[in-house]
C-alpha cells in the first residue's frame, strides 16, 4: 500500500470509511485522542517553522504491517497476532486477545488500539453494522487488518466463480475506496511488475522509522524533503513539555 | 451412625478429585471465555443478502452520487459512484456516514402537527395588511422550493425567503487558471468536492486566509491576512485602494500584494471566490440556465432576501430545515417577527437549528429517508436534476415540509418531482447518467418512463452545455456585510464551515483525533493562556455558549477559530469579536 | 500447550519451553506426592511421637542439645546427634566402656535441697525410671520437675494398656497457662497409673529388659552436673520472664516454684525445662 | 488405610463423577423446540428435493442458509399431506406469510467467516461432512444452546458424528489440506 | 478472656506477642485499606479498564511498574532459598521463613494485580493453552504461576509448624517429611525465578519498536534479561533485611542476630556491585551502538522533562554505587543506620530502574510527529496498588504472630549467650 502525502488534504474520509467498514463504534463520551479507536488516523504534521516558512501536511497512519520481526507478533503471549504468509497482512484476532496490551507497547507506530469501553452505538444505529466484520468487546486490542471483511467477500466470490484458491483475489480497503483525492493506492508489493511495487521503489517513497528495520508494507510518498524527514526519529524535546496528550 | 469431621473431609476430598475427571470444570472455563466473545451489550450485525442501491447525497448542495451497500434493505456503508460526471466518485466524510443520520440522538421524532397547522391557519387568517406569511427555505431552487413559492403566491401577503438570493450563478473551475479565494474552503467541502479535486491540477490556488485552514494548507500559495481584511486586500488588488492601504489593512507586505496583482494579471483567467470587490475574468463565473419547471409553476412568489422584509412584519414563519443550507442567525430573523405572538414553525429533523427557537417543531424525514431533488452545485455550469432517493423509510410521525406548507396555503400539489422530470424530459436537452452502469445517454434516446426510473435509481440529468451562457458576477449579498462591533472583546472570529449535525462516527475526526475542528470547539493560538482541552465559554455581544478549547499553532494570536454550528452562528458572523473565558 | 492444541508446532522453541514446564510440574508433583506417601508411612509405623520429639529436639537452642558427656566434662562441646537416645550412639558405648561411671557412694544426691535418689535413672526431660523387682518399671517426675509443676491444675495420665515410648509423651500436665507433655524415659506398655499431689507414676512393662533398656538415661555421677546445668537454664528461663533470679545463690527452690513467680510466663519456663520448645 | 476408611472418599468420588458426566451436560444446555416439526427425509424422498434446492446460493456466491417461508409456499399453499404438523405450519406461517423462527443447529459464532462457496463449490465437500445426517432426519431434534456461551450444541458435537464444528475440527481438516495460513483466513 | 487464651495456644511457646485486641487494632487500618483497594479493583473488573488513566499510548501504567518492582523485591525468597539449601549457607536459616512469606506476598500480590490489569481476565488461561513461546510475557506467565505454587508449598510447612496445628499427628508428620524435601523445591524455585526475573527484563529489551528499551543480547535474550536477574538477586536480600528491621522496630523485639542482617547486606552489596558494573557497561553500549543504529540519538531521550539525565545518574550513582559502598564497607555495615539506608537505597534503585523501564519507555515518542505524553494513575489504580500493600502487611503480620518466622527470636530474648556465638560468626566471615 502506498500513501501519497502530497495529495492528502486531511479531510478524514478514510477514518470515517474505515470505522463504518469495520464496525468501529463512535467515541464514548470519555474517549480522547488517546483513548479512541481509529484504525487509521490522520496526523497533522508541520515542519516546525513559523509563517511564512511554515509548511503543513497530513499523514494517515494505520498498522504498517511490518514484515521483519514484526514487533507485535513476537510479543503476543497467546498467538492472537500473526502474519499471513500468503498476503503479508499482520492479522489481529480480538477474540483470542486477553488484553495484556504488550503489543501496544511494542508497536512504534501507535497503530494498535485498546477497547477501553464496551462498544456502543446510538439506538438503532447498530442496524448499520457491517455483517462481514464482527464487533469487538471491551478489553481487547484491535487494529487495521486491511479490511479482511472485504478480503473474505472477494475470496468467496472467487470461490463461487470456481476460481482456484491459488490465484490472488483483488479488493480495495475502505480507506482506499473512500479517499476523494486518490492519495492511497493498494496492490501487491511482491509482484514486481505491479504499479504498487513500482511506486514503492520510487525515490520519493519512504517508510516510517525505516531504521528500526521493521520493514513496513505501507509506503509513503512525497516530493517534499521535509515531509520525507518525518520518517526519522522525533525532534528532541524543548525541555518544557507539559506532557498533555 | 454419626459422621465424623474426618469423614466429611474425606468426602469433600473425594468429590474434589472426582470433579477434575469430569468435563464440568473444563467446560465452565471454556464457556466463560466463549461468553466473553459475545459479551452482553455487544451488538451482533444482522446478516442478509448484500445489495447495492444508488442515490444522491442531499446533505449539502453538492449532491454527490452515492452507492449504498445494503444488507437486505438496510444501508450499511456508503461510497461514491466512480465515473460520475459531477462528483467523480468522491464523497466527503460527512457523506460517507450519511446513513447514520436517521439514528442521531438529537433527532426530532415527534411534533404537534395538528396544533401547528391550526396555528398557521389562524396566523394566516389574522394576517394584517403590512404583515407577511413567510416561508424560509434554507436551500432554494429545489422542487420543494418551487412548491413554497407557489404556495406563498397563493396566500395573501405570502413571501418566500432564502438566505442567498441568486442561485443561478455558476463557477467554471475548468476555465480558471488561477483561483484566488478569500477564506473560501475551496478544497474542504466547497462546491462539489470531486469536481474541485478533478479540476485542481488545472489551476493555481491562492488562498487568502487568516488561519491555516485545510485549504490554506493545500493551496499553492497561502496569504495569511488579518481577519476581516479580505475586502481591503481585494480592493488593493483591484487597485480601488492603494497597495499600501491594502498592505496596512491585511498585514501583508506591500511588495507581496504587488507581486500577487502582477501574477493575477499574467495567469488569467482568474476566478475570485469569497469577495465581490474583485472581478473574476474570462467567463469563469457564468449565469447558469434554470433547471426546467412546468410552465404552470411560474405563477410563483419571487425569491426575496430577509433584508427585503421590514422589521416586525412577519406574522407566520415556516422554516424548512429538512435540507441543510446556509443558516441565518436567529437574531436577524427575530427582528422581522411581529411583536404579538407570531407563529414560528420549524420543519426540522435536528434539535440543533431553529428548533431551539420555534414554538412548533415538526419532525421531518432526513437523508436518506426522504425523496427530493438537489439543485445544481455552485461549480456546476450546466443545470442538473438528480434525486435523493430514500434508502430507509422515514418514521410515521414525520411530515413532508412542502405538503405542510402547501396545505397551509390551500395549494393542492401532486407528485411535483415527477411533474418536473416530465418538464425536463419535454425539453429533450442534455444527457442522463445512470449509476449502475456508470454510462451517460442522450435524453432523447431514453423513454420518459425509463428517465423517471433512472432518476429514482440515483441517475442524474445534466443539461447540454450552454455556450452562450453570459459571464456573471456574485452579487454583494453573499453574507459579507459584517456587523461592525466596537467592543473590548479580544478575539476576532474566523468561522470554520463544518456540516452539523453529523453522524456520531465523526467523533473519529473530532474527538478521537484532532484532525478537524469539532462543533462547539474553538481553536486558539497556544499563546492564548488557556490549556488544551479546557472547557470554556465563547462569548460575543449577542450571547454566550459553552465550548472546548483546542490549541492550534495555525491560528494567529488574537483570532478565535470556531465551527459554524447554528448555536455559534446565532452569536456571531465571521469577523465579529468574541472572548473565550474558562468555564 | 498440548501437541493437539491449535498453534502447537513441533519446533525447538515449543519443545524446550514446554519440556521445561512439564519437568517443573513433575518435580513439584513428585515432591508433594512423596511427602504425602512418606507421612502416611510414618503414621502407619506410629512414628508420630518420634518425629514429634525430633522436631522438638531440633528446635531446642544449641546449648540445650549438648551430649551427656559434656556434662561429665569428657567433651569440650558436643551436640547430641541422636536426640538424646544414646542407645544407638557408638560414641556413648565406647566412652562408657573406656571409663564406666563409678558406683554411687551414697543412696541419694541432695541438690539445692532436692532429693535425687540414685537408685533410678533420670531422663533429660525430668522424669525418672525405676526398675522394679517384678520386671516392671515405675516412671515419675523428678523433684525439679514436680516443683516446677507444683500442684498441677490438671494431669492426664495414659490409659493402662496403652504404650509409651522413649522420648515420646508419657503424660500431660497443666499448670496455669503451661500445657506440658512429660517425656517418657522408657518404652513399654502402661500397666497402671496412679498418684496424688505428691507425685504421679506410671507402671510400665518395658519392651526390653536389662541395663541396655536404660542406657540412654542419666545415672549416678552424671546427675549433679546435669542438674547444675538445669538450674542454670531455669534461671535463664526465669530471667527471660523478668523474674528475679532468687536461686542464683544456690537458694533452694521452693516446693511450688510457679507459685513464687506469679508474673512469669510459666508456659515458656516449663517449655524450656521439659524440652518442649 | 482400611477399605472402611476409604468409603467416604469413594462416595465423594462417585457422586462427583456422576454429577459431572451425567448431570452437568444436561444442566449446561438449554433445549428449545423448533417452531415446526420439519422432516428433511419426507422432502428428500417425496419431493426428491436436494439440499441446495432449498438451502441455496445467492448470485454473489454467498449462501442464503435457511429458506424463507415463500419458498415453502411454493408447494404448501394448501396441505399436500394429511399431517397435523403441515396444517399447523400452513395456518401459522404460510397463510399469514410469517417467517418461522428456525434455530440453525450449525450457526457458527459471530467471529467466524465461513464460506459455503469455498467448501461446497471449490472443495466439493458433501453437506453431510459437516451437517451429519440432518438431511435424512425425519424429525427436527430440539435446538440445544449452551447456557453460558450461547453457542449451539452442534458446535461441540453433531449427533453421532465424531466431531463437531469447533475450531479444532476446522483446523484438523485445513491442516490436512495445508490450507492454514492465519487466523483471519476464517475469522472476521 | 477465653478467646485470648485460645488465641494464645496458637502462638509459639516462649515468644512474646501483643494481646489479641492490640493485634486486631493494628490490623484494622490495613483491613480498611484492603477493603478500599478491593472496591477500586472491583470497579476495574466490572466497569472495565476505562476506570484507569492508562490509554493507548500508556498501555502499561502503575500496575505493571508495581508488578515488576514487587517481583524484584520478592526475589529474596528464591535467592535466600538458593543460598541456604543449594549453597548450604546455614546462617540464613534464621530468615528463610520470613523470606518465603515475603516472596509469597509479593508474588501473589503481583499475580492478582495482573489479573485485574488484563482486559479479559476470563481468557487468561489462553496463555497456557495457546502459548506463543517466543513471547517473554508467556515465559513470565508460566514461571510466575509455577513459582507461586512453589512458594505456596514452601509456605505450608511454616503454617503446619504452628504449635496448635502440630498437635494433629498427620500435620506433624507431613510437615516433617515435606520439610525434608524443601531443597528440591528450592532448586525448582531458583530455576523458575531465574527465568521469569530475566524475562521481565526481556519484556522490554525485546521491544525493537522502542529504541529506549531495546537492547542487544545473547541468543534470544537481550541484555536486560540478565540485568534483571542480577538486580533482583541483589535487591532480594536487601529487602529481607529491610523487612526484618522493620518487623524488629514495629514489634520492638530482636528477631535475628545483627550478624545475619550484615551478612544479608554483604551479599546484597556484592551482587549490587556486579549489577552496577554490568548496567554501566550495558548503558554505554546502548548509548554508543544500539540506540544510534535504530536512528535514535540516546541523549535525546533525556531531552523530555521531567525525564532528564538525572534519572540515569540517580539510578546508577545514588541508588547503585552508593549502596554498594555502604554495604561492602564492614565499618558502615555494622551500624544499623547505614546498613538499613544502604539496603533501602538498593531497593529504591531497582524500583527506579523498573519505573524507567515501564513508564519512561512508553512516555517517549517514537514517531517524529507524535507528542511526549505524561500519565498519572487514577484513584482506582492507586487503590488497587494500595490493596496489594495492605494485603502484604496483613499476611506478614499474621504469619509473624502465629508462625515461627524468626527461629532465633526465642534465643535472642534470653539475652546472654548469643554474643560469643555471634563473634564466631563474624570470625567466620
Amino acid at each position: 500500500m502506498t500513501i501519497d502525502v502530497d495529495r492528502c488534504n486531511g479531510c478524514g474520509a478514510c477514518m470515517v470509511a474505515c470505522s463504518v467498514e469495520n464496525n468501529v463504534p463512535p467515541a464514548h463520551e470519555g474517549a480522547t485522542d488517546r483513548k479512541g479507536l481509529t484504525w487509521i488516523r490522520v496526523y497533522k504534521v508541520d515542519n516546525g517553522e513559523e509563517y511564512p516558512n511554515r509548511r503543513t501536511a497530513f499523514v494517515p497512519v494505520m498498522c504498517q504491517h511490518c514484515g521483519n520481526e514484526t514487533p507485535c507478533v513476537h510479543v503476543c503471549p497467546q498467538q492472537a497476532v500473526d502474519v499471513d504468509p500468503a498476503t503479508g497482512v499482520v492479522g489481529e484476532m480480538p477474540q483470542r486477545c486477553l488484553g495484556c496490551r504488550y503489543c501496544m507497547a511494542a508497536c512504534p507506530y501507535h497503530a494498535r488500539y485498546f477497547n477501553w469501553w464496551d462498544p456502543a452505538w446510538p439506538a438503532g444505529m447498530e442496524k448499520t453494522l457491517n455483517p462481514d466484520v464482527s464487533t469487538r468487546m471491551r478489553g481487547v486490542v484491535e487494529k487495521c487488518n486491511l479490511c479482511h471483511g472485504r478480503w473474505h467477500a472477494a475470496k468467496e466470490q472467487a470461490a463461487a466463480a470456481g476460481k482456484p484458491d491459488t490465484e490472488p483475489v483483488s479488493y480495495v480497503p475502505a480507506c482506499v475506496e473512500a479517499c476523494p483525492t486518490g492519495a492511497i493506492h493498494f496492490g501487491d508489493l511482491n509482484d514486481s511488475s505491479s504499479a504498487m511495487a513500482k511506486e514503492a521503489a520510487e525515490p520519493e517513497s519512504f517508510r516510517l522509522l525505516e531504521k528500526l528495520n521493521t520493514q513496513p508494507k505501507i509506503y509513503y510518498r512525497s516530493k517534499k524533503d521535509w515531509v520525507r524527514g518525518i520518517a526519522a526519529a522525533p525532534r528532541p524535546g524543548s525541555g518544557k513539555e507539559n506532557g498533555r496528550g | 451412625m454419626k459422621t465424623t469431621r474426618r469423614e466429611i473431609m474425606m468426602f469433600a476430598g473425594g468429590s474434589a478429585v472426582g470433579v477434575l475427571f469430569t468435563p464440568a470444570p473444563w467446560r465452565l472455563i471454556t464457556d466463560t471465555a466463549l461468553w466473553s466473545e459475545n459479551w452482553p451489550g455487544v451488538p451482533v450485525p444482522a446478516r442478509g443478502e448484500i445489495r447495492a442501491k444508488y442515490t444522491n447525497c442531499s446533505l449539502c448542495p453538492a449532491g454527490c452520487a452515492v452507492r449504498a451497500r445494503c444488507v437486505g434493505d438496510q444501508p450499511v456503508a456508503l461510497a461514491g459512484v466512480s465515473g460520475h460526471p459531477l462528483s467523480h466518485g468522491a464523497l466527503c466524510p460527512f457523506g460517507l456516514a450519511g446513513h447514520h443520520l436517521p439514528y442521531l440522538p438529537s433527532r426530532v421524532k415527534q411534533g404537534p402537527v395538528k396544533e401547528a397547522a391550526a396555528a398557521v391557519a389562524e396566523g394566516i387568517a389574522k394576517c394584517g395588511p403590512a404583515e407577511y406569511v413567510v416561508t424560509l427555505d434554507l436551500r432554494p431552487a429545489r422542487t420543494a422550493s418551487w412548491t413554497y413559492r407557489r404556495a406563498m403566491a397563493a396566500v395573501k401577503n405570502g413571501r418566500y425567503v432564502t438566505p442567498s438570493v441568486d442561485s443561478s450563478v455558476a463557477v467554471d473551475l475548468a476555465k480558471a487558471r488561477t483561483v484566488l479565494s478569500f477564506g473560501v474552503p475551496v478544497l474542504d467541502g466547497w462546491g462539489t468536492p470531486g469536481n474541485v479535486i478533478a479540476a485542481r491540477p488545472g489551476f493555481r490556488l491562492i488562498q487568502a486566509d487568516p488561519v491555516e485552514s485545510r485549504t490554506a494548507t493545500m493551496a499553492d500559495q497561502w496569504l495569511r491576512i488579518r481577519p476581516g481584511s479580505e475586502d481591503a486586500l481585494a480592493q488593493g488588488l483591484a487597485s480601488t485602494v492603494t497597495h499600501a492601504a491594502a498592505a496596512e489593512a491585511s498585514g501583508l507586505a506591500e511588495s507581496e500584494i504587488a507581486a500577487l496583482a502582477a501574477r493575477l494579471e499574467q495567469n488569467g483567467p482568474v476566478l475570485v471566490l469569497g469577495s465581490s470587490r474583485l472581478e473574476s475574468t474570462g467567463r469563469t463565473v457564468v449565469a447558469r440556465r434554470e433547471t426546467p419547471v412546468p410552465t404552470e409553476w411560474h405563477k410563483a412568489a419571487p425569491v426575496s432576501g430577509l433584508a427585503s422584509l421590514p422589521d416586525g412584519s412577519v406574522r407566520v414563519l415556516m422554516v424548512d430545515e429538512s435540507a441543510p443550507g446556509e443558516y441565518l442567525p436567529w437574531n436577524a430573523i427575530q427582528k422581522k417577527l411581529v411583536a404579538d405572538n407570531p407563529v414560528v414553525v420549524a420543519l426540522a429533523w435536528s434539535r440543533e437549528g431553529y428548533a431551539r427557537h420555534a414554538q412548533y417543531v415538526l419532525p421531518v424525514g432526513v437523508y436518506p429517508e426522504v425523496v427530493g431533488d438537489i439543485p445544481p452545485a455552485v461549480d456546476s455550469v450546466a443545470a442538473t436534476f438528480r434525486l435523493s432517493v430514500p434508502l430507509v423509510p422515514a418514521p410515521e410521525s414525520c411530515v413532508k415540509p412542502e405538503e405542510f406548507v402547501a396545505a397551509a396555503a390551500g395549494l393542492s400539489i401532486a407528485d411535483t418531482l415527477h411533474e418536473r422530470a416530465d418538464a425536463i424530459y419535454k425539453t429533450g436537452r442534455g444527457a442522463l447518467f445512470t449509476c449502475a452502469d456508470a454510462k451517460s445517454a442522450a435524453l432523447k434516446d431514453v423513454s420518459a418512463a425509463d428517465f423517471w426510473k433512472a432518476l429514482n435509481a440515483g441517475g442524474c440529468w445534466i443539461d447540454a452545455p450552454d455556450e452562450k451562457a453570459p459571464a456573471a458576477r456574485f452579487s454583494a449579498a453573499a453574507a459579507e456585510a459584517r456587523p461592525v462591533e466596537e467592543s473590548e472583546l479580544p478575539f476576532v472570529v474566523v468561522l470554520n464551515r463544518e456540516l452539523t449535525p453529523a453522524s456520531p462516527i465523526l467523533s473519529k475526526v473530532y474527538q478521537e483525533s484532532n484532525l478537524r475542528l469539532a462543533p462547539n470547539t474553538v481553536a486558539l493560538h497556544p499563546s492564548c493562556g488557556l490549556e488544551d482541552g479546557t472547557q470554556a465559554v465563547f462569548e460575543t455581544l449577542l450571547g454566550k455558549c459553552p465550548v472546548r478549547v483546542t490549541l492550534d499553532a495555525g491560528v494567529p494570536a488574537g483570532v478565535v477559530r470556531v465551527t459554524a454550528s447554528p448555536a455559534v452562528l446565532d452569536l456571531c458572523a465571521a469577523g465579529a469579536r468574541a472572548k473565550v473565558v474558562r468555564a | 500447550m498440548l501437541p493437539w492444541n491449535y498453534g502447537f508446532q513441533w519446533n525447538l522453541g515449543h519443545i524446550i519451553f514446554l519440556g521445561a514446564f512439564y519437568c517443573v510440574l513433575t518435580a513439584m508433583a513428585v515432591t508433594l506426592i512423596a511427602a504425602v506417601r512418606r507421612s502416611r508411612e510414618d503414621l502407619r509405623k506410629h512414628r508420630v511421637e518420634e518425629i514429634g520429639w525430633h522436631g522438638d529436639f531440633h528446635d531446642l537452642p544449641a546449648r540445650d542439645r549438648v551430649c551427656r558427656h559434656v556434662l561429665t566434662g569428657e567433651f569440650q562441646s558436643r551436640e547430641c546427634p541422636h536426640a538424646f537416645d544414646c542407645r544407638q550412639c557408638e560414641t556413648h558405648a565406647k566412652l562408657i566402656q573406656r571409663h564406666p561411671l563409678p558406683a554411687p557412694d551414697q543412696p541419694e544426691e541432695d541438690l539445692f535441697g532436692m532429693a535425687f535418689p540414685l537408685d533410678r535413672f533420670y531422663h533429660r526431660g525430668h522424669t525418672w525410671a525405676h526398675p522394679e523387682p517384678d520386671g516392671t518399671v515405675t516412671v515419675g517426675l523428678d523433684e525439679l520437675g514436680s516443683r516446677l509443676i507444683g500442684t498441677p491444675d490438671a494431669v492426664d495420665l495414659p490409659q493402662p494398656g496403652t504404650y509409651v515410648e522413649t522420648n515420646g509423651t508419657a503424660f500431660h500436665v497443666r499448670k496455669r497457662d503451661a500445657h506440658v507433655r512429660v517425656l517418657s524415659p522408657v518404652d513399654g506398655e502402661v500397666m497402671e497409673t496412679g498418684g496424688s499431689d505428691s507425685g504421679w507414676y506410671l507402671k510400665v512393662r518395658p519392651m526390653a529388659a536389662g541395663e541396655s533398656a536404660f542406657r540412654h538415661l542419666l545415672r549416678g555421677a552424671e546427675i549433679r552436673p546435669w542438674l547444675m546445668r538445669e538450674m542454670e537454664r531455669l534461671q535463664l528461663a526465669l530471667a527471660a520472664e523478668g523474674a528475679v533470679p532468687t536461686l542464683a545463690d544456690g537458694g533452694e527452690p521452693v516446693a511450688d516454684i510457679a507459685a513464687s513467680y506469679p508474673a512469669a510466663d510459666w508456659d515458656a519456663v516449663c517449655g524450656e525445662m521439659f524440652l518442649e520448645p | 488405610m482400611t477399605l472402611r476408611g476409604k468409603i467416604p472418599f469413594l462416595a465423594g468420588l462417585a457422586v462427583a463423577l456422576g454429577a459431572g458426566w451425567v448431570g452437568f451436560p444436561h444442566a449446561i444446555y438449554q433445549s428449545r423446540p423448533q417452531p415446526v416439526d420439519f422432516s428433511h427425509k419426507v422432502h428428500a424422498d417425496k419431493a426428491g428435493a436436494k439440499c441446495e434446492d432449498c438451502h441455496s446460493f445467492r448470485e454473489d456466491g454467498s449462501f442464503a442458509g435457511l429458506p424463507t417461508v415463500d419458498k415453502c409456499a411454493g408447494c404448501h399453499t394448501v396441505p399436500m399431506g394429511t399431517t397435523v404438523a403441515e396444517k399447523n405450519f400452513i395456518d401459522r406461517y404460510v397463510t399469514p406469510n410469517r417467517e418461522p423462527q428456525w434455530a440453525a443447529y450449525a450457526h457458527q459464532p459471530e467471529n467466524v467467516s465461513f464460506s459455503h462457496a469455498a467448501h461446497v463449490k471449490r472443495a466439493n465437500l458433501a453437506c453431510e461432512t459437516c451437517h451429519g445426517d440432518t438431511g435424512t432426519s425425519s424429525t427436527l431434534r430440539p435446538y440445544q444452546v449452551d447456557r453460558i456461551s450461547g453457542y449451539s450444541r452442534d458446535i461441540w458435537k453433531i449427533g453421532n458424528m465424531r466431531h463437531g464444528m469447533k475450531m479444532a475440527d476446522c483446523v484438523e481438516c485445513h491442516r490436512r489440506n495445508s490450507l492454514e495460513n492465519s487466523c483471519l483466513d476464517c475469522h472476521k | 478472656m477465653a478467646r485470648q487464651s485460645m488465641d494464645k495456644q496458637f502462638i509459639a511457646r516462649g515468644v512474646a506477642r501483643c494481646s489479641t485486641p492490640k493485634f486486631l487494632l493494628w490490623m484494622a487500618p490495613w483491613l480498611a485499606l484492603l477493603a478500599f483497594g478491593l472496591y477500586a479493583a472491583g470497579l476495574c473488573l466490572v466497569k472495565g479498564l476505562n476506570q484507569t488513566n492508562m490509554d493507548n499510548r500508556f498501555a502499561f501504567g502503575l500496575w505493571i511498574f508495581l508488578d515488576l518492582t514487587v517481583i524484584a523485591l520478592g526475589a529474596g525468597a528464591f535467592f535466600t532459598g538458593f543460598l541456604l539449601y543449594i549453597l548450604k549457607l546455614d546462617e540464613l536459616r534464621s530468615v528463610i521463613n520470613s523470606a518465603v512469606v515475603i516472596g509469597l506476598v509479593c508474588y501473589s500480590g503481583a499475580v492478582c494485580v495482573l489479573a485485574i490489569d488484563v482486559g479479559q481476565p476470563l481468557r487468561a488461561w489462553f496463555t497456557f493453552w495457546y502459548p506463543n513461546v517466543h513471547s517473554m510475557l508467556t515465559e513470565v506467565t508460566f514461571c510466575i504461576s509455577c513459582y507461586l505454587t512453589v512458594l505456596l508449598i514452601e509456605y505450608l510447612p511454616i503454617v503446619l509448624r504452628n504449635r496448635k496445628l502440630r498437635q494433629v499427628p498427620s500435620f506433624l508428620v507431613f510437615e516433617f517429611e515435606l520439610h525434608k524435601l524443601i531443597p528440591v523445591l528450592a532448586g525448582v524455585g531458583t530455576f523458575l525465578s531465574f527465568f521469569h526475573q530475566g524475562s521481565l527484563g526481556g519484556l522490554y529489551g525485546v521491544l525493537r519498536g522502542r529504541p529506549f528499551a531495546f537492547r542487544e543480547g545473547l541468543a534470544v535474550w537481550p541484555s536486560t534479561f540478565f540485568l534483571f536477574i542480577i538486580s533482583a538477586a541483589a535487591v532480594g536480600p536487601s529487602f529481607i533485611l529491610l523487612t526484618t528491621w522493620l518487623a524488629e522496630k514495629i514489634s520492638r523485639k530482636r528477631l535475628a542476630r545483627p550478624e545475619i542482617l550484615q551478612l544479608l547486606g554483604r551479599i546484597s552489596g556484592s551482587l549490587l556491585a556486579v549489577y552496577v558494573l554490568a548496567k554501566s557497561i550495558d548503558t554505554l553500549i546502548w548509548i554508543n551502538r544500539t540506540s544510534p543504529e535504530t536512528g535514535f540519538q540516546a541523549w535525546q531521550y533525556y531531552s523530555w522533562k521531567p525525564f532528564g539525565s538525572w534519572i540515569l545518574v540517580a539510578e546508577i550513582g545514588l541508588c547503585g554505587v552508593v549502596p554498594v559502598l555502604i554495604l561492602l564497607a564492614p565499618k558502615l555495615r555494622r551500624r544499623t543506620g547505614w546498613l538499613v539506608s544502604g539496603a533501602f537505597l538498593a531497593c529504591a534503585g531497582v524500583a527506579l530502574n523498573r519505573f524507567v523501564m515501564t513508564v519512561q519507555t512508553l512516555a517517549l515518542p517514537t514517531l517524529s510527529f507524535d507528542r511526549f505524553l505524561s500519565y498519572t494513575p487514577s484513584w482506582q489504580e492507586t487503590g488497587t496498588f494500595l490493596a496489594v500493600v495492605a494485603y502484604g502487611v496483613l499476611v506478614y503480620s499474621f504469619s509473624f504472630r502465629y508462625f515461627q518466622l524468626f527461629p532465633q527470636e526465642r534465643e535472642l530474648k534470653t539475652g546472654a549467650p548469643q554474643v560469643e556465638e555471634g563473634r564466631e560468626l563474624v570470625g567466620r566471615y
